[in-house]
């Protein structure tokens, strides 16, 4: 039940991108297709559960207990950084056909603010390991389904006359502000 | 409750006001224009001169390939020229002029009234013998009629379908036809029958026709196999998918033929000219058009040889009003729209309408407000307003995914669109474009 | 651009350079401003603490102690005058707020009296729930000079004599949890 | 010249439909509402709906002349709509410079800015009376009630909407029964014998209107019946679990502006789904997410929430669930 | 180019905000306020102030390939300073900045001027860039945070001139993004071109 | 030194290890090649993107510059002779000039040329038009005014006149990129020499109807009466199908033909003016 | 390969030609090709990557641009294997052994940990992976 109350906030009440801020970039910059939105959202997944577990168990039995705390923010970006980078190679080694086949299919997974403020935040959040891996992966399905209705509406908008001064990004955080107002009606769902 | 097709469909005004007028015989004109594409597929190839004597019923142009169709005279005289002829899209094409100096017919046409029931040939001089005759699908698409009856191996014909559906609005030449030649159709029917090796022909007819329903009804306790259908009114049901799906409750695969489920789909105009070639060795000369229009003085059905110009079409009909703004070749809905009369009646005419000034012009565009009525109506269960967005956009291959070549033209949506969205226009032209691409992914 | 070529040896040592001075320096930043942080953190609790109850003379943090309540733990922090108590700063907390949880620093005189309550922290709504926070409306005054003997520290809706913020039930309710709270905790042994 | 034939594709002859006929039927279709609100509300009804009409035909305008540069087409009429809806959803109460914003947000933001009619991914009217919603919550959630003050604009006395006593009961411990008192009774919340937005409040003046589009063939039932049929059936799975903290489903279905919205709102062309399957998943979307909202969420009622979280949604529902195009099974069959 | 054009093109022409449309997290985020907005800016003009510095100094000295990681050290380095700073110095902001503080590392304009410009450009040029884009990021977040007071409280840098409350969304979440898209909206309008 | 110091720069240095490590292997593995003067040659490139080079985008063309021996048959319409002049030099190939190029409109049937006799109502699309009709006038070959080739120009560079009803080019916008030439669907437009200053002879007609036909449609329809054919002294105009055409490398501008056309059918375009009439329809066609 | 809705497709120019082997390197991702931030992205630099499509008797060119293309189900199935059945992997150990009662830093690392054999299994069936990622390869007309 708690797990089921991390995954709802994370997702619908406290979306990552609706009403965290975080990863606002890729929302806007990533292409309209919604295949690749699907893809996106599940590597994103993968990147951030990893980065988590890693950046948590750094945090607690490594900075911790040799009192850095405060070197966290360097010694986490270089992790995920390295992280990211160890995933892409293992796989290339691996199964270069695979990786071929992503390689085609997905945008490339920029390392940003929701990774990083997700490692963060799990840590703020006195979450425990299990807690905020399950943070970190509903956080990032919000982020996916963020990025996947998104998708929908810019496929359709590409059809639209939109007028030349919105165009781009103005319409797209227009649009995001008006699903953050929607969003806004889960308020109290959880507390 | 009557049988229909299920999805879609529209009500356009009926306008049937010609359907109380029984078909005459238009006079010879002074001269004829026939065009040497009357059909869908390869032009036929000229074997007459300029200067030589004609006599009706001779062949003046050859099938140019298996699909493709003969030609034949259909008046007699002397060969004016051959030179390309404006058509009704106001380009030239390669056409054969006759100035008509009577009616000398071939002697082989047995020209006589008389009904002749038994069918001698066998089923594959009957189709010879169609395509001698040039006969191609006089519902509209002037599909030869010889390829529709060869059915191509692997695949079984298991029925006739015969299409008197006429669901075109003001049109009346099929409907005059079955209440006046009834029992020729009826062995017509047959003759297709026995080229295809079916036991069973069924006749659609839309309700709004009862007497031709009931004649029909009476006279095919005669002949058997023959059943006669009413059904119930509704745009496009005379598409062939729409009729066998009515009919039969079966669905053509999108992008097959009607023979994939064992079906032939013929007009009764079609059958009629299959009974005059087969039985009277009567090639196709002449059609029944009407000619129609609310401002016509008088709406008319007229036995009319190819190649008459229009124009006397009209005058016959009473002249041209003087509020004429569009003379449309064919049904408001499916019918295209001529930039001149002097353009000749082809195989494929059946009817010529008269439109008042004031109606037509399309009314502006406006934009599309979703409603979803298009999709609503469309018989094929396309999405035109999405369709049209692409087409706007030249996303021709998001079309294509969109299925844009399972559109039959009817016009439906654009009938229906509250915005008035020229529709139609857009997916024509992605049809077009999508046939380049799907053309040349084949090469 | 760069003038160093690639190789492992290379990049190894720029790095570990980089690292190196890199961890050095921060390493200083912190041990600098190690202090300030402390002391901002003291500074921030004893200003909420000043801003609760009458004046003092002692160092009431030092003398701070927790009483448990509701799986979490109360800060008392009694200031005196000359020896003689004047009052005690109670933070407390309540997680029913709007965004989460609320801290306030209630400040009680002996007799159980509010003087004054300030925010320690909060999530709530800007423009709805922050209105808890003295500095941006009159809600906290009312519990000002009031004890919760006699006055019921519930929102009216529920029966009390707290008057809501408009809109902002959820906030208030979590307010008066939270002084209640501290109330009850300061009555039970939390006078020391 | 006048004899120059025409040249134009088939097909040569239209329905005659038009946009603005469309949109008047759908004027035409809340007048027993607006008539009823009269009726209960009085002045405040008439001048909040004639406010928020005009401000919307009016931003409407000046955008497309002003900003765009275009030809204004408010003769379509859906401003008029528009603008009948917010007016709608909004309390009879309402201070004029709240309907104005909310006016301008419904067309300048949620309308024109995405190139006005048609292209418009959510409803105008729910993402302004949303936006007032949490813009202005104390006035945007003080009712008036109804036929107690007919002659007051401003100063109408107010009182909760059902479903937020409930709310609030259930809150503080209340079962149903025992607020049997304060709420309404099923025949008065069916006359709209309630405190509510000023259009939402009469189910059987709605309903008139859902005949009449139904009639005129403007919508089709497949969203109203969906969302309906979804919360009558999740509210009732919930009132037979407990019907001491949960209302029986009629109860729901009378409340909150769920005819208002199911019938005029959802169905809104521009913002819903483009054929019946699609419809019948948005249908559902709404019912469930509005129930949610009302019986989990601390708003006592979701239809509004419902309905914009699910306009969202439209873009990827149109994109994957396609009519059945003819002759598609024969294909797959194969 | 003279360091003048270096300090301003990160002002107009190549605003961060507006042009490049890039560190939205915390444009978005932390501009309820003006002195919020204020705040982050001027964070963020530290870092990249400091890192567009240090980076111009060392970048002869780095291997191509380990570049991207030794900027993200030196970046993260001036990010904890800041942190630390602000920890020590301005509790009240650093709390309501909260994790956008070290966000900072993140965000692509910092890492974006070290790549594009300062690993190219001498320490003057570099540190000119760094601080005109760091201005031109202050200014976008200040102008931002002032809207949204100003729309959404009724008050500018905390002075309140409208009595009561104003419309309330635009310091709500939905509010960030509205306010953004118009204001990004009107500079292509009238700056862009 | 205090221990978090020690701890601090330990942690971070073995981080910094790892980190070269890692990177050093994903150097290894993913190492790419990428001839670096293909930026260069991008970067001299105009940017245009429109494709008239026949590559997919300009850098496209670099690549394919780069990497052909003999860059003599490449071209870039947009950045001309001088582009591909620097570019030559870059790469250390050679090129030739090329004869700048021009887009030519080959009809001059404005209303006052030829009677509309027949009212077009549909979507505003040569292409779709051209399938459902022949055009407004009795003559198929002319334009239809619908503007596909201003549709599809990416510099701005045509404009329908709006007296003519013909499309006009811009003598300083066009680039000869093409995308005009393969959009009309009645093939009028032609990527003609540009001329010494500009200036140009060309027969403003594509009608291949008989004489008398073509006349009695269109007044500034090409005959095929031989006039031109016979008083060109340079053998530069054939006649084909009653159609002249002059080859725009034989003519040497000497404005014979025009002044023998009956029709009026030849243009010249930035010639200093002579009879008021040629002035007016130059002005039709070409707006300087 | 039909184009259409359910292929990938991707731009990318002719690296270099083995034989029947030939290596096209993705110029630019679709996605950041239309980013406004590439410029500035931490990950666009250095990330070229290679498709190797084996055709025989095919007449491409070095140098050409060419369309790769991949079914989009084959996409998916990428995916899966790529990134979501190593979260599933790593999920369930980290949940059974903490639910066993293992310390948090244990069943940590141990499910960091359980990806390589993950990773040695895909390596094992290298081959038939291999086999069924089969690429498309256009020209662009
Ligand atoms: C390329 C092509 C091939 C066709 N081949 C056959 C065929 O083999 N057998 C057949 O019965 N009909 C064939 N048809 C005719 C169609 O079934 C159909 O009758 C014709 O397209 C006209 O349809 P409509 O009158 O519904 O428009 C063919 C049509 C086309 C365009
Ligand atoms: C929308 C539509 C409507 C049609 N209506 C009729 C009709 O009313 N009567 C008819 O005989 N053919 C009609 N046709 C043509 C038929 O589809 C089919 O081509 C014809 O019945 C085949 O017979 P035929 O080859 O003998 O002409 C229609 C076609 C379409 C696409
Ligand atoms: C975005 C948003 C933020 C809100 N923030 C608060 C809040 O901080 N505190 C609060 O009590 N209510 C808040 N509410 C309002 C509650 O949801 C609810 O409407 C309110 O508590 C109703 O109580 P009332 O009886 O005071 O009107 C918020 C609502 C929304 C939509
Ligand atoms: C059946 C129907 C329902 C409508 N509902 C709404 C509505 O809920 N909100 C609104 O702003 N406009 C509504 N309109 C008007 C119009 O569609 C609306 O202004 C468009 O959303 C603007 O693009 C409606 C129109 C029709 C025909
Ligand atoms: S009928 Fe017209 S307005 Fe309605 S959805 Fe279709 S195209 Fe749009
Ligand atoms: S899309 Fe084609 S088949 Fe469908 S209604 Fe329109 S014209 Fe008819
Ligand atoms: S006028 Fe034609 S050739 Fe000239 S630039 Fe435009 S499209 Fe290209
Ligand atoms: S020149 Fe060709 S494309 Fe241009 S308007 Fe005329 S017909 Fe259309
Ligand atoms: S600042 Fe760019 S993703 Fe957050």
């Amino acid at each position: 039940m708690e797990y089921l109350i991390i995954i709802i906030a994370a997702i619908f009440v406290n979306n990552v991108v609706l009403s965290q801020f975080l990863g606002i970039c890729p929302f806007l910059g990533v292409s309209s297709k919604i295949n690749t939105s699907v893809g996106m959202g599940g590597a994103v997944v993968f990147v951030m559960v990893l980065s988590t577990i890693v950046t948590y168990l750094l945090q607690q039995y490594v900075l911790n207990p040799l009192n850095i705390g405060y070197m966290q923010t360097i010694v986490f970006i270089l992790v995920i950084a390295a992280l990211v980078q160890m995933v892409e190679i293992i796989l290339k080694k691996i199964s270069p056909s695979l990786y071929q086949a992503l390689g085609i299919f997905l945008p490339l997974i920029s390392t940003n603010c929701a990774v990083l403020g997700t490692a963060i935040l799990v840590i703020k959040h006195n979450y425990n390991l299990l807690e905020g891996v399950v943070f970190t992966a509903a956080t990032a399905v919000g982020f996916g389904f963020a990025l996947v209705i998104m998708a929908g509406i810019r496929e359709q908008m590409e059809l639209a006359n939109i007028p030349k001064g919105m165009k781009g990004i103005p319409i797209a955080l227009l649009t995001a502000g008006i699903l953050s107002l929607a969003f806004m009606g889960f308020a109290g769902i959880v507390k | 409750m009557l049988k229909t097709f299920k999805k879609g469909g529209v009500h356009p005004p009926e306008n049937k006001i010609s359907a109380a007028q029984p078909v005459e015989v238009l006079p010879l004109p002074a001269k004829v224009i026939i065009p040497l594409s009357q059909h869908i597929g390869a032009p036929a190839e000229a074997m007459v001169a300029k200067g030589d004597r004609v006599k009706t019923g001779q062949l003046i142009a050859k099938s140019a390939g298996f699909v493709s169709a003969n030609i034949h005279s259909t008046v007699s005289g002397i060969v004016e020229s051959l030179e390309p002829v404006m058509d009704s899209s106001g380009y030239k094409r390669p056409a054969i002029t006759i100035n008509v100096e009577g009616d000398d017919w071939e002697p082989s046409v047995d020209r006589s009234p008389n009904l002749k029931k038994e069918i001698t040939l066998s089923a594959q001089d009957i189709i010879k013998k169609i395509a001698e005759a040039g006969i191609v699908g006089l519902g509209g698409a002037t599909f030869p009629t010889h390829v529709k009856l060869s059915v191509p191996a692997g695949k079984k014909a298991e029925m006739l379908v015969i299409n008197g559906v006429e669901c075109e609005p003001f049109l009346t030449s099929d409907h005059r036809l079955m209440l006046e030649k009834g029992h020729e159709l009826m062995i017509g029917i047959q003759i297709l029958m026995k080229a295809l090796n079916v036991p069973k022909a069924m006749v659609g007819i839309e309700a709004n026709k009862p007497d031709a329903v009931s004649h029909l009804q009476s006279l095919a306790k005669s002949y058997s196999g023959i059943e006669v259908q009413p059904l119930k009114v509704k745009y496009p049901q005379g598409g062939e998918k729409q009729l066998i799906k009515a009919l039969t409750g079966r669905e053509v695969p999108s992008g097959g033929l009607p023979i994939d489920i064992g079906a032939v789909v013929h007009n009764v105009g079609t059958a009629l000219a299959v009974y005059e070639a087969v039985q009277k060795n009567k090639p196709l000369v002449e059609r029944i058009v009407t000619v129609t229009g609310k401002n016509l003085a008088h709406p008319s059905n007229f036995l009319v040889r190819i190649g008459t110009p229009v124009s006397a079409l009209i005058a016959a009909a009473g002249g041209l009003p003087d509020d004429t703004g569009k003379v449309v070749s064919g049904g408001p809905m499916m019918g295209k729209a001529v930039s001149s009369i002097d353009v000749p009646v082809t195989k494929g005419t059946s009817g010529i309408l008269v439109i008042p000034a004031a109606e037509s012009k399309r009314k502006p565009e406006g934009v599309c407000i979703r409603c979803a009525k298009c999709v609503s109506v469309c018989p094929m269960g396309l999405e035109p307003y999405l369709l049209y967005r692409l087409g706007q956009r030249m996303q021709y291959s998001q079309m294509e995914v969109e299925r844009v070549l399972d559109c039959m033209e009817c016009g439906s949506c654009s009938f229906e669109c509250p915005a008035n969205l020229f529709l139609l226009d857009f997916i024509r032209l992605g049809k077009v474009e999508v046939g380049k691409i799907v053309r040349e992914r084949k090469n | 651009m760069s003038g160093v070529e690639s190789s492992f040896k290379n990049m190894t040592i720029s790095l570990l350079a980089i690292t190196l001075v890199a961890s050095a320096g921060l390493g200083l930043v912190y041990k600098s401003t190690k202090d300030p942080i402390a002391a901002a953190q003291v500074a921030k609790v004893n200003n909420a603490i000043k801003a609760v109850v009458p004046e003092f003379d002692n160092q009431p943090s030092n003398e701070a102690y927790t009483v448990k309540a509701d799986g979490d733990d109360l800060f008392f922090y009694p200031a005196s005058k000359n020896g003689q108590l004047v009052g005690v700063a109670v933070k407390t907390f309540s997680n029913n707020g709007f965004g989460g949880r609320i801290e306030l620093m209630v400040g009680f005189l002996p007799d159980g009296t509010i003087n004054k309550i300030t925010v320690i922290s909060h999530k709530e709504t800007p423009g709805l729930g922050d209105k808890i926070d003295p500095g941006k409306s009159d809600f906290s005054v009312q519990f000002e000079g009031k004890n919760p003997e006699t006055f019921k520290v519930m929102v009216k809706k529920d029966g009390g004599d707290v008057d809501a913020i408009t809109a902002s039930t959820i906030s208030s309710r979590a307010f008066c949890d939270a002084v209640n709270r501290a109330y009850k905790a300061f009555k039970e042994g939390g006078r020391k | 010249m006048d004899n120059r034939f025409v040249v134009s594709p088939s097909p040569h002859v239209h329905s005659g439909k038009s946009t603005s006929q469309l949109m008047l039927n759908v004027v035409l279709a809340l007048m027993p509402a607006f008539a009823v609100s009269i009726y209960y509300f009085g002045v405040g009804a008439i001048i909040v709906t004639l406010i928020s009409v005009l401000s919307c035909v009016l931003f409407e305008y000046l955008i497309q002349k002003f900003i765009f540069k275009v030809k204004p087409t408010i003769s379509d009429c859906s401003a008029v709509v528009t603008g009948l809806l917010l007016a709608f959803n909004v309390p009879s109460n309402l201070p004029w410079y709240i309907i104005v914003l909310g006016s301008l947000f419904a067309i300048g933001v949620a309308k024109m800015s995405f190139g006005g009619l048609g292209n418009n991914i959510f409803n105008p009217a729910i993402a302004a009376r949303i936006f007032l919603l949490i813009s202005f919550p104390v006035q945007m959630t003080s009712w008036p009630l109804p036929v107690t003050s007919r002659l007051q604009y401003i100063d109408a006395i107010t009182g909760p909407t059902p479903l937020a006593i409930i709310k609030e009961g259930v809150k503080n411990g209340q079962t149903i029964s025992q607020m049997a008192d304060s709420i309404p009774s099923h025949m008065q919340l069916f006359m709209g014998l309630m405190g509510g937005s000023l259009g939402e409040i009469a189910a059987f003046a709605l309903l008139i209107g859902f005949a009449w589009l139904l009639i005129t063939r403007v919508i089709t039932w497949h969203i109203p019946v969906s969302i309906f049929t979804t919360i009558f059936v999740f509210t009732g799975i919930l009132w037979l679990i407990n019907p001491g903290i949960y209302a029986d489903p009629v109860f729901h279905l009378l409340t909150g502006g769920v005819m208002l919205g199911a019938i005029f709102m959802a169905t809104d062309y521009v913002t819903s789904p483009m054929h019946p399957k699609g419809m019948w998943i948005y249908g559902i979307g709404i019912g469930a997410l509005t129930v949610i909202i009302r019986v989990w969420g601390s708003y006592p009622e979701g239809v509004s929430f419902a309905i914009l979280i699910m306009n969202a949604f439209v873009p990827l529902i149109n994109r994957f669930v396609k009519p059945k195009r003819f002759g598609a099974a024969a294909i797959s069959g194969k | 180019m003279s360091a003048w054009s270096n300090l301003t093109r990160g002002i107009i022409r190549e605003n961060p905000t507006f042009v490049i449309v890039l560190g939205m997290c915390p444009t978005l985020a932390t501009t309820t306020s003006a002195i919020n907005g204020l705040g982050m800016g001027l964070a963020t003009t530290f870092v990249l102030l400091g890192s567009n510095v240090v980076i111009s100094m060392i970048a002869r000295f780095i291997p191509d390939k380990v570049r991207i990681p030794s900027y993200i050290v030196v970046i993260a380095t001036f990010v904890t300073i800041v942190d630390l700073l602000m920890q020590a110095y301005t509790q009240s902001l650093y709390e309501t900045l909260g994790i956008f503080i070290p966000l900072i590392v993140v965000n692509c304009i910092v890492l974006g001027r070290a790549e594009a410009f300062a690993r190219k450009n001498s320490v003057l040029d570099s540190a000119m860039d760094g601080l005109g884009m760091g201005i031109g990021f202050t200014m976008a977040l200040t102008l931002l945070g002032s809207i949204r007071e100003m729309l959404g409280n009724g008050s500018l840098f905390n002075y309140k001139f409208i009595p009561g409350d104003a419309i309330l969304v635009f310091i709500l979440s939905p509010g960030a993004f509205i306010a953004l898209a118009y204001l990004i909206a009107l500079f292509n309008k009238f700056v862009k071109k | 030194m205090s221990s978090v110091l020690t701890t601090s720069i330990l942690m971070l240095t073995i981080l910094g290890v790892v980190l070269a490590v890692i990177l050093y292997v994903v150097a290894q593995k993913f190492k790419v090649e990428e001839d670096p003067r293909i930026d260069e040659v991008e970067a001299l490139l105009p940017g245009a993107n429109c494709g008239g080079c026949g590559y997919p985008g300009c850098r496209g063309l670099a690549d394919a510059l780069v990497k052909a021996d003999d860059i003599s048959a490449i071209s870039c319409p947009v950045g001309g002779n001088e582009t591909m002049r620097k570019v030559a030099a870059i790469l250390g190939k050679a090129v030739e000039d090329k004869d700048p190029q021009i887009a030519v409109v080959r009809c001059s049937g404005s209303p006052q040329n030829r009677t509309r006799v027949v009212e077009y109502n549909g979507i505003s699309s040569c292409k779709f038009a051209s399938t459902l009709y022949s055009g407004d006038t009795g003559c198929q070959f002319g334009c239809l005014g619908l503007g596909d080739c201003v549709a599809v120009c990416k510099f701005d560079a045509i404009y329908i006149d709006p007296v003519s009803l013909l499309p006009v080019i811009d003598e300083e916008k066009c680039t000869a990129c093409g995308a005009c030439v393969k959009a009309c669907p009645k093939l009028l437009i032609e990527l003609r020499k540009k001329g010494p200053k500009g200036k140009r002879i060309f027969v403003s007609c594509m009608n291949t109807d008989k004489g008398g036909v073509a006349r009695k449609y269109c007044s500034v329809a090409c005959i095929g009466c031989f006039k031109c054919v016979k008083v060109c002294p340079y053998e530069a105009i054939t006649l084909e199908n009653n159609l002249a055409y002059i080859d725009a490398n034989k003519c040497k501008l000497c404005r014979k033909c025009v002044e023998e056309c009956p029709t009026d059918s030849i243009l010249e375009v930035n010639f200093p003016p002579r009879k008021p009439k040629v002035e007016e329809q130059a002005q039709n066609a070409v707006t300087s | 390969m039909p184009s259409g809705n359910n292929v990938v497709e991707h731009l990318g120019r002719v690296d270099a030609i083995t034989n029947n082997d030939i290596r096209v390197v993705i110029t630019s991702q679709s996605a950041c090709e239309s980013c406004h931030a590439r410029g500035a992205c931490l990950a666009s630099e250095s990330k070229e990557k290679f498709i190797v499509v084996t055709i025989p008797n095919h007449n491409f060119i070095v140098g050409e641009p060419v369309k790769v293309l991949l079914k989009e189900s084959l996409g998916f199935r990428a995916l899966f294997l790529g990134y979501v059945l190593p979260l599933l992997v790593v999920l369930t150990t980290l949940f059974t052994l903490s639910a066993a009662g293992m310390s948090e830093k244990d069943a940590g690392l141990l499910s960091l940990a359980v990806l390589a054999p993950y990773y040695l299994g895909l390596y094992i069936f290298r081959k038939k992976i291999a086999r069924k990622f089969e690429f498309g390869i256009e020209k662009i007309s």
